[in-house]
């Protein structure tokens, strides 16, 4: 039952049917919710719902009993959250200063590999000189190396184009490092669409101004070949299968 | 790899308001020329579709020259782009020419505005990705994962071709190089031990081990096993009082002679040490 | 608040204190509460409670907060528990069951364990050293636990020779597996030499059994005894040594 409702029902129930509905949601957990909980709180990763329906009793609704359980935990010390899909428990973003005491703290990355990071995840799939272009700059090697080594991109295919350029993007890490359900969820997508961010490389009348991380490649990209997974060129690279 | 930024006071913008924030420019290049434009756009204060492409143009050249003057190094693409501004500059001066094989100077300014706002687009949406909870920073996972056991259950398989196979090349293999390795002969204890017993009481006398035993051995490779189990059958039946052996020196022969009759409780302890009585079948 | 405190006000208490309440419970969770959740489900390991109280607001009652806790979460899929003195959440132990998945594996049956098959399925009923004999090398244990394992072999009685060793032959699992109606119909030497699997170079008098896997022990063989099934022999191996 949604916090909404139940605060609507609560005011226009007589007393008893608002007694009879505490004790059901205290007392008598439903079990398809404590399922659930046991198994998103003893994963660290994120569950898909194929595998978490695989553990609930035949015909359980699914949605709605995550739905509950994210209502549930929305105002808890941990939420409910959708990542890449899955779902997984994480601590509240506002707890923050309670337990980045006991974390070491993780390499910063430069700002041009920041903006290269951005440029991957907004743009993808997206060419290094292409990303050179949007930076105004024709050094870019080293960044998308250290984003490399982060997991956060994967080299995903090869530009139909002269020179065959690798296409970067995003991985599942990624989604996973920023809390992101989807790339379409990155923050801000609609103010760059606004600023022509996707007019540019894109050909008249061709209209997919969003960027993907889609692992099937697009028109205008080849499968990476055997010899670039060889020459390390794609060492962190997911499966194409993966998802 | 982390660029290693050079800081320098832009000291060229002495038109500019003492409070204005100070230039940083990395001369390794790894912001770029584009990134000092947005810098010195972003100074105008003005929205960038409106910005004055000329004005910035000059202040880029001024600011190249002030570096050039204080001897920085500058990237090739610094220098790239100020060439390429000061032909646009001049293209801007000039009366407009109807050249229709190229770009007009508006829509080269133009097309550099557009880079600008799309670099600036990008800059406020890479601070909007790290202005987000991330993970391990601002949010934790489960600290104490109860990692899920996996039960594995063997399902065997085998086709009937396998099995078959396997049954003729193995038949068949056995039945060509079957060697029967004949059981090698060995005299037990328990043989050698009745002998001796057959020997001693027959004779009461010293006789030879080795000459009453020449007669057990129908074939000479037997020879070891029954000198070995015969010796220590024998001691065995000294140790029980039951015969007595000697020998003359080390390699001599063995003399073995049933023990002069015991005394009665000489007797019951040889029976209850389960030697079987002497003589019986002699 | 306890729950049974929660139910007794529900019971006695207008129906505005209960709404207020209920909003109080579900809309402003105690920071506290929600400070501990969020460190006890991130924490790598259970921690004890000066260490929860470090990180609490000045004057909190943390025996209160944790028994609050301990109660929110009795009823689901996930508890609060006291180990050592120090607490941490842990699965529902009846949901245990969720941590756990089983799946079967296919798995090849090894060269040698087909051979003892083979000659258990032909020469049945048969004791260890006479396979050994048949196949010409020393069969490992490893083999027969590994058919035992199958199901498609089982023990059925003992020799009555020295050593009293434990007979073999197929079941209906072995049957029902290679697809055969019963074990007779086992190919013969004229069916297996003429599929080619004998290439003609036998020895005269070489012969192939009949088999058969009548449960009714012949006269050479003695019933199995309790003690070997008690013991763990019938599935394990022939009792060498066990008697």
């Amino acid at each position: 039952m949604s916090l909404a409702k139940r605060k609507i029902m609560s005011r226009h129930e007589p007393e008893e049917a608002v007694e009879a509905r505490a004790e059901a949601v205290v007392e008598v957990r439903p079990e398809e919710l404590r399922i659930l909980e046991a198994m998103l709180f003893a994963s660290s990763e994120p569950i898909n719902e194929k595998d978490l329906a695989a553990r609930l009793p035949e015909g359980t609704n699914l949605a709605g009993a995550l739905e509950r359980l994210r209502e549930d935990y929305a105002n808890r010390g941990v939420n409910l959250v959708r990542i890449d899909g899955k779902w997984t428990f994480r601590t509240a973003t506002d707890l923050s200063w309670l337990l980045s005491k006991e974390t070491t703290e993780k390499r910063k990355l430069s700002r041009a590999a920041i903006e290269t990071l951005a440029i991957i995840a907004y743009h993808q799939p997206v060419t290094r000189s292409e990303i050179e272009e949007l930076r105004g700059v024709s050094t870019s090697a080293g960044s998308v190396d250290v984003l490399l080594e982060t997991g956060w991109i994967r080299p995903r295919g090869r530009r139909k184009s002269p020179g065959r350029p690798v296409t970067y993007g995003t991985t599942a890490d990624f989604l996973s490092h920023f809390g992101l359900d989807q790339v379409g969820d990155l923050p801000g997508l609609e103010e760059l669409k606004g600023s022509g961010m996707f007019d540019g490389r894109l050909p008249p009348g061709f209209s997919v101004p969003m960027p993907s991380d889609d692992a099937a490649l697009r028109d205008d990209e080849d499968p990476l070949e055997p010899s670039d997974l060889d020459l390390g060129l794609a060492p962190r690279a997911e499966p194409a299968s993966g998802d | 790899m982390t660029p290693e930024e050079t800081a320098f006071e832009a000291e060229f913008a002495t038109d500019r308001a003492t409070d204005e924030p100070a230039l940083v420019v990395d001369v390794e290049g790894f912001e770029g020329p584009l990134n000092l434009l947005l810098m010195l756009a972003r100074q105008q204060k003005v929205d960038l579709a409106k910005i004055s492409i000329l004005a910035l143009a000059d202040q880029y050249l001024t600011f190249i020259e002030e570096a050039r003057r204080l001897r920085l190094e500058l990237a090739a693409d610094y220098l790239v782009m100020a060439a390429w501004l000061a032909y646009l500059k001049s293209r801007l001066l000039l009366p407009e020419q109807a050249t229709p094989e190229g770009m007009t100077a508006e829509d080269m300014a133009n097309a550099l505005a557009l880079r600008l706002k799309r670099l600036e687009a990008i800059r406020e949406a890479a601070q909007k990705l790290f202005e987000r909870p991330q993970l391990d920073r601002d949010v934790f996972v489960r600290g104490q994962p109860e990692p899920i056991a996996h039960i594995k259950h063997p399902q065997w398989t085998a086709t009937l071709y396998d099995l078959l196979t396997a049954y003729a090349s193995q038949r068949q293999k056995t039945a060509l190089s079957h060697v029967r390795m004949q059981k090698r002969a060995v005299w037990s204890l328990g043989e050698a031990r009745e002998a001796l017993e057959r020997l001693v009481g027959a004779a009461s006398d010293w006789t030879r081990i080795d000459e009453y035993l020449i007669a057990y051995i129908v074939e000479p490779s037997q020879r070891a096993t029954v000198l070995a189990s015969s010796f220590a059958s024998a001691l065995e039946m000294v140790r029980e009082g039951v015969a007595e052996i000697h020998q003359q020196q080390p390699f001599a022969p063995l003399f073995m002679r049933k023990r002069a009759t015991p005394q009665n409780g000489n007797g019951v302890a040889a029976e209850a040490g389960g030697a079987g009585p002497t003589g019986t079948t002699g």
